[in-house]
């Protein structure tokens, strides 16, 4: 089941990764299990509750199934205004 | 009808673009960049946004906002990048044949704007700190 | 702050007379001459106003809406004359830190401004009749 | 208690006066009372209880006391916006 994900990072993910997108190999099957996986790697200080999932554009629930060649963003709270 | 936009925003463009002699009222909200927040000193701030997610959001809430009330027309703009205080982060026009509608609809998409759409805001401090709004993880130190 | 024009509104000149680096929201509301009222097709709109009653008046609404309300400024200007369709009749805008004040203090201001300024509209309809607003004193014909 | 009143009108009552101000010697001693003259006079359409009284540039109760000298308008229905 293994997979290939483009994941982007945006605003306090972005700096905290240091990078604006990258791509990766894995095995994991929802947002939220790629999403901890990724906090454990990188120190992310956000909590995964905390952090939405988008899929290929649209907003997705945390448990979505991840596909082979799916674009991955996880959204930390918004602050627009 | 609802853009993320780099360069600095034209109110009277936008509100231009409003323009219908079926309307009598239009009403327009600006969010500013203002001087203090929570009580600390801002001296910038800067906007990011995930932008095909934030055009598509914003457009379904004004879609939203056009099914709920009266209105004739509805649009919004939000900045990105590094913004100085008294610069305009984000517009909002709605226009309707009579008042009412208008202030409802544009109250109702600055709201749903500001908690919806994927744009983040990190405020730089007159100190030289630095803080991405709603991403604290603890309380900070008194 | 509130004034009597004859002279087409400046909404750019308006809001830049309202900045304030204290203030995160302003809003506006213009009224727009419209195409139609009460079902008839409206050609133009001629506004008179009994000048330093209507500003006194005015003033006093304006300071009504600064103490009820948080708000950081807030001005209006409502034009005399004989004004085409498109054309804009009132312009109201206020600043506050937030948006709520904003959103509530021009709602406010604009319904007591159109309740109690000695400001009068003779509607000219397109088919050459024409009508003073709220002076009628019978029904009209069926 | 004969006095000297300046009188202006707008709107519907200038038209229906087809003039926007006189001067006027009268005894009249109350706003309600000299538009009821004025209306017979002039055939204004509006009734006084559809028209608020101004002296001297302020708002006034329509049982004010005229003095000598005053400047009177009457303000038909309002119609801003």
């Amino acid at each position: 089941m293994t997979k290939t994900l483009a994941v982007q990072y945006f605003a306090i993910l972005r700096e905290q990764r240091g990078l604006s997108s990258e791509n990766l190999v894995t095995v994991t099957a929802t947002p939220t299990a790629l999403y901890e996986e990724l906090r454990t790697r990188h120190a992310f200080t956000l909590p995964a509750n905390r952090v939405r999932a988008a899929i290929n554009g649209e907003f997705a629930p945390s448990d979505a199934e991840l596909r082979d060649g799916d674009t991955v963003v996880f959204i930390p709270p918004v602050a627009g205004g | 009808m609802f853009r993320i936009s780099a360069e600095p925003l034209d109110p009277v463009a936008l509100e231009a673009g409003l323009k219908d002699l079926r309307a009598g009222a239009c009403v327009t909200f600006t969010g500013w960049v203002r001087d203090s927040n929570d009580g600390r000193n801002i001296f910038s701030l800067e906007y990011e946004a995930f932008a095909p997610l934030a055009e598509k959001e914003g457009g379904s809430i004004l879609d939203e906002a056009r099914a709920k009330f009266a209105v004739i027309g509805a649009a919004a703009v939000h900045r990105t990048g590094h913004l100085q205080l008294g610069e305009s982060a984000v517009w909002v026009g709605v226009t309707a044949a009579h008042r009412a509608a208008a202030f409802e609809a544009c109250r109702y998409i600055i709201d749903e704007v500001k908690a919806r759409v994927p744009v983040w805001k990190k405020e730089h401090y007159a100190d030289g700190e630095t803080a991405w709004i709603n991403c604290a993880t603890q309380s900070p130190v008194a």
